[in-house]
């Protein structure tokens, strides 16, 4: 019981810095200014048309909501450590496990609230233009969208640990928004490589995490052709957000735990 | 040659609307050439307010600030300043001799210039020694000391130095004094705020004394030894401040 | 140069190489060189596999490059205040917008040399299958650095204005985001009033195998740009010689 | 209030401000990505750029929005499901459109339709067989939309495939392939909107011959609908007839005008002529000889068709 008040009142500092900053409704804002320039488009007056509006809103929504979630991820031990805030935290008996932990569900509830927002636009949105809403897609779509964002952060945690917050920012970034361009390639340079070259891909696949198997969107956005993932499938994907995020997670304690302060 | 420092109706605020704040009302004070005057007043008085509006960091309301005729915020005035500032952090990636380098060429010295100074300075304020050493490896008391070497690198003829004592230990203090009394000999002018009175009382010649933004009481060197007879500086500033009777 | 650019922008050198930030990227774009080693080495049959991996090596260098630049431009003056190492600096007989134009030359400055530094090896390592025009590389690289300068002028634009993450977020956005945004401006033309660092990317141009750009397009694209930095550098320089510190 | 900023740089302000304005209205006329290869207005370099597996992966590197677009509808038309790069049903010419002036094959939506035509073609993500990332490799098949290559394609309903059409064309209002394969999708739900579609595409691109050979397509397939539906359909259908051989006409005058003196048996010249192009061309010169046998009589076809043979020598009466 006390170590999930602790746990809670670490992650409401984290969520509360979140919206205090401002930086979140910025995020929000502009992803509500594109997703209203994409329904800004006139259809040639025919109604009914809503992949497009769905394809815009969800890619746009993904897309803010991982640049908040390492945005916040990256920033949150470093400062700590920088501004020295970190000693009177850690003079209470608190584990520096559950101080990691707490920080990385505070990122997590920030993300949240930052999805909340965006859905309270999309689904309305969708009432308006009578579209299908595919809310089981929809509801699996959120859910491994969740599991990447705990994913992202505790990545994004390991990098902060290992690099300076820019570079941890500027990695995060990039194995993100690269990482289905990498697979691809990955792909078909296996193909043309020998031996050493393929382990070196098959061990970069299993190292790296595949945050595409996370993006349900294009199933959602048909959603009159594709039925909803079976159960062992989401478990499956549950299992692996799981071990990775633990893996990762575990990775930044282990140096946490080991730095002087 | 023009005043080192004037200040004359200075008013400062902060914020905007239902929350804007007076930090500093109608201000007005002269820091004569050769002059050492001590800058004292409780946390949150104006001090460093009014010294962040002399050397141009913020912008007065009303009132105008000039170092050297030069008003502030124009970098020629400038030119004969050397600033200690409240709270400082030094870059951590470098080394105390470069900082010094970099300090030192923007305020105009020569490569020759910075040979011959910066072990000079570094020797002054009793970190000899240490140039290569990496800034992040330094305690706080010892980038104060650095932070007064920045000051003195370009030996400016007017010294603004906010809160100089914080955070050195007693041998520092002690050090910092006699580094004080030495440079005022030496005719260089030292205007700077503390919360050490019994520092003030041994090196100025004249207090000024600021109280929730306005200027309370200017404290002679006569009346400062008068005082030092009777009472001591600190009792004298609580009597001023907490019974407005001094005035 | 002014006086006191120089000693801000060794300054600020020194801090990216220093840091480890530099590092990384470094490590990253050494996997791909690493990567396109092996590509020369098992060798590539097919030309337009060549031509891909050239444009994919040569589009990631000039986004990486672009990313270190705004990166170290947006940092700069927020830190500085941030840390309050900016107080003995200003202190100095140095004008402010003096410093905004070393901390924005310095960036720039980083972001060349990390183009320069990875693009030739770029080059030299992908089998070049396909005619190219040789003359469209030399504008490609001449190119570049005007291009970053107009990064950094973004960059440090939206740091003297916004606090840093939330810099870094909307320079990333302008930077990476408006060549797509501005193909809308037939419908809205006040879109061509944000300034779109990646429209003197020519790699495709390049990769396409297109010839160079007459003198005229040349002469226009290199003003145009820096006119785009000449307004975005000054009004930073604009606002943060008003700026209360 | 004291100013900080010395005399001499009031200047500034205005300077900012007349740089600002002058660049801007420089962004709307400088593009170094403005040319052919870039923003694809060729078919014949379109479809060699994008001919490999890498180019279908790396099609997000691609400047031209308007080409990146061009994909997603193909992606759109096979319900998510990415496919490399094939010549494929939205991948619409005007001369497709001539083969398919009833529009049998357009009442789509359900897999199965074109068998022969489309199983086989390979798709971005392997099958498990060809896929060495094993289980990771089996997730991504069941998160993204992906079906067994031997299989054949599903096709989804053209229609959503029409804001993007709308929105390459907004973007870039010279890509001509954009208005001829929106204005194919969108005759099928509007004939007059496809036909203001058209138009609209011809105002920016009044020489695109390829965009009055759509025009009297559409027209062709209102007359033919007019003489069904109507009871004095005939005199309409007989009016659009005239109209749509004019259009016609106008195409092949201005594609011959454009065609470069060097095309080739395979079609190619120089000038960016492709066999595209060259087929279009030749569409336009058979139509305009079937509809001018039709409404001005043989004689006047057969002085059409000499004047063709000239240049399309396989025109046959």
């Amino acid at each position: 019981m006390k170590r999930g008040r602790a746990l809670w009142v670490i992650a409401r500092s984290v969520m509360l810095e979140a919206i205090r900053r401002k930086e979140i409704y910025l995020l929000v804002a502009a992803c509500l200014l594109l997703i209203g320039l994409a329904t800004s488009v006139d259809f040639f007056g025919l109604g009914g048309l809503v992949k497009f509006y769905r394809e815009t809103a969800l890619r746009l929504m993904g897309t803010f909501t991982a640049l908040a979630v390492v945005l916040l991820a990256v920033r949150q031990l470093p400062r700590e450590f920088e501004q020295r805030t970190i000693y009177p935290l850690l003079a209470r008996p608190l584990p520096r496990g559950l101080f990691v932990l707490g920080k990385g569900l505070g990122v997590l509830g920030a993300a949240l609230f930052c999805y909340a927002l965006f859905m309270l636009i999309y689904v309305p949105g969708m009432w308006y233009l009578e579209g299908d809403l595919a809310w089981r897609l929809l509801g699996q779509h959120i859910y491994l969208q969740v599991l990447q964002m705990g994913l992202l952060t505790s990545g994004a945690f390991l990098l902060s640990l290992l690099f300076s917050p820019d570079a941890a920012l500027t990695l995060g970034l990039l194995l993100y928004f690269a990482s289905g361009l990498i697979g691809q390639v990955a792909l078909t340079l296996y193909e043309l490589t020998n031996a050493a070259g393929r382990l070196l891909l098959y061990t970069a696949t299993y190292a790296l995490p595949q945050f595409v198997l996370f993006d349900l969107s294009g199933k959602v956005l048909h959603s009159e052709i594709w039925s909803p993932l079976s159960w062992p499938v989401m478990a499956a994907l549950t299992g692996y957000a799981m071990v990775y995020s633990g893996l990762y997670g575990w990775g930044a304690y282990a140096l946490f735990r080991r730095r002087p302060l | 040659m023009s005043i080192p420092i004037q200040v004359e109706g200075l008013t400062v605020s902060y914020g905007r609307g239902a929350k804007r704040v007076r930090a500093v009302q109608e201000v007005s004070f002269t820091v004569a050439e050769g002059e050492c005057v001590g800058f004292i007043g409780a946390n949150g008085a104006g001090k460093s307010t009014t010294i962040k509006a002399l050397m141009g960091f913020i912008f007065p309301e009303q009132g105008e600030t000039r170092l050297y005729g030069a008003p502030s915020g124009d970098p020629e005035g400038r030119r004969h300043v050397g600033y200690l500032p409240e709270v400082a952090l030094y870059y951590p990636f470098m080394r105390a001799g470069e900082l010094l380098t970099l300090y030192g060429s923007l305020s105009g010295l020569t490569r020759a210039d910075l040979r011959r100074r910066i072990p000079i300075v570094l020797e002054q304020v009793g970190l000899g020694g240490r140039e290569r050493e990496l800034l992040r490896t330094f305690s706080k008391g010892m980038q104060q000391r650095l932070g007064i070497a920045q000051a003195l690198i370009a030996e400016p003829k007017l010294l603004i130095l906010d809160e100089v004592s914080a955070g050195l230990d007693p041998l520092g203090r002690h050090d910092l004094r006699a580094l004080l009394q030495e440079l005022r000999k030496a005719g260089r002018t030292i205007f700077f705020s503390s919360h050490e009175l019994s520092e003030v009382e041994s090196l100025c010649n004249r207090v000024i004394m600021i109280d929730q933004g306005r200027l309370c009481h200017e404290v002679t060197q006569a009346e400062l030894q008068a005082v030092g007879r009777k009472q001591s500086l600190e009792s004298f500033f609580i009597s001023t401040v907490r019974g407005g009777a001094a005035t | 140069m002014r006086r006191g650019m120089g000693p801000i922008i060794r300054a600020t050198l020194l801090e990216a190489v220093r840091r480890r930030e530099m590092g990384v990227v470094l490590i990253l774009m050494g996997a791909m060189l690493a990567l396109l080693l092996a590509a020369r080495v098992v060798g590539l049959e097919r030309p337009a596999a060549g031509t891909l991996l050239l444009n994919l090596g040569l589009t990631l260098t000039v986004m990486a490059a672009h990313l270190v630049t705004l990166l170290v431009a947006a940092r700069q003056l927020p830190q500085e205040m941030e840390q309050r190492t900016l107080y003995p600096l200003l202190a100095r007989p140095i004008a402010r917008h003096v410093m905004v134009g070393a901390k924005w030359a310095a960036a720039a400055v980083v972001g060349t040399g990390f183009f320069y530094l990875f693009v030739l090896p770029v080059w030299w390592l992908v089998p070049r299958l396909e005619c190219y025009d040789s003359r469209t590389l030399v504008q490609l690289l001449v190119l570049q650095p005007p291009a970053l300068m107009l990064t950094a002028a973004i960059a440090i634009l939206t740091s003297v204005y916004l606090p840093r993450a939330l810099a870094v977020t909307v320079a990333l956005l302008v930077v990476f985001g408006t060549d797509y945004i501005v193909r809308w401006a037939t419908r809205w033309p006040v879109l061509v009033w944000i300034p779109n660092p990646m429209r003197l990317n020519l790699v495709l141009r390049y990769t396409d195998g297109i010839g160079p750009l007459s003198s005229v397009e040349f002469a226009a694209l290199a003003t145009w740009t820096l006119l785009w930095t000449a307004a975005l550098l000054g009004q930073a320089m604009l606002r943060f010689e008003r700026r209360p510190l | 209030m004291t100013t900080p900023r010395p005399r001499s740089r009031r200047w500034w302000p205005l300077a900012v401000w007349v740089a600002w304005l002058v660049a801007g209205i420089g962004s709307a006329r400088i593009d170094p990505a403005d040319y052919a290869g870039g923003r694809v207005r060729d078919e014949e370099e379109r479809i060699r750029r994008n001919s490999s597996a890498l180019a279908a992966m790396l099609g997000e590197f691609r400047t031209s929005i308007s080409d990146i677009m061009f994909i997603k509808t193909e992606r759109y038309l096979h319900g998510g499901v990415g496919y490399l790069p094939h010549h494929s049903e939205s991948a619409l010419t005007a001369e497709d459109l001539a083969d398919d002036v009833d529009a049998h094959q357009l009442e789509l939506g359900m897999p199965g339709d074109d068998e022969e035509e489309h199983a086989g073609v390979p798709t971005i993500i392997p099958p498990p067989h060809r896929d060495f990332r094993g289980w990771i490799g089996t997730l991504h098949r069941e998160v993204r939309p992906w079906r067994d290559p031997r299989r054949a394609h599903i096709h989804t309903d053209g229609r959503e495939l029409l804001p993007w059409f709308r929105v390459m064309t907004q973007v870039d209002p010279q890509y001509v392939r954009g208005y001829v394969a929106g204005a194919f999708w969108l005759a099928q739900v509007d004939r007059e909107a496809a036909l203001g579609f058209i138009t609209e595409g011809l105002q920016h691109n009044p020489d695109a011959f390829q965009l009055y050979v759509s025009l009297g397509l559409l027209r062709l397939r209102e007359a033919r609908a007019a003489a069904r539906d109507n009871e004095d359909g005939l005199a309409v259908a007989n009016t659009l007839w005239k109209l749509a051989r004019d259009d016609f006409r106008r195409a092949a005058a201005l594609a011959l005008a454009q065609r470069p003196d060097d095309v080739d048996d395979d079609g190619f010249g120089s000038g960016g002529w492709g066999r595209y192009h060259e087929n279009d061309a030749l569409t336009a010169a058979r139509m305009d000889y079937l509809l001018t046998r039709e409404t001005e009589g043989a004689s006047a076809a057969a002085a059409r068709l000499e004047r063709y043979r000239h240049v399309f020598p396989e025109l046959e009466p």
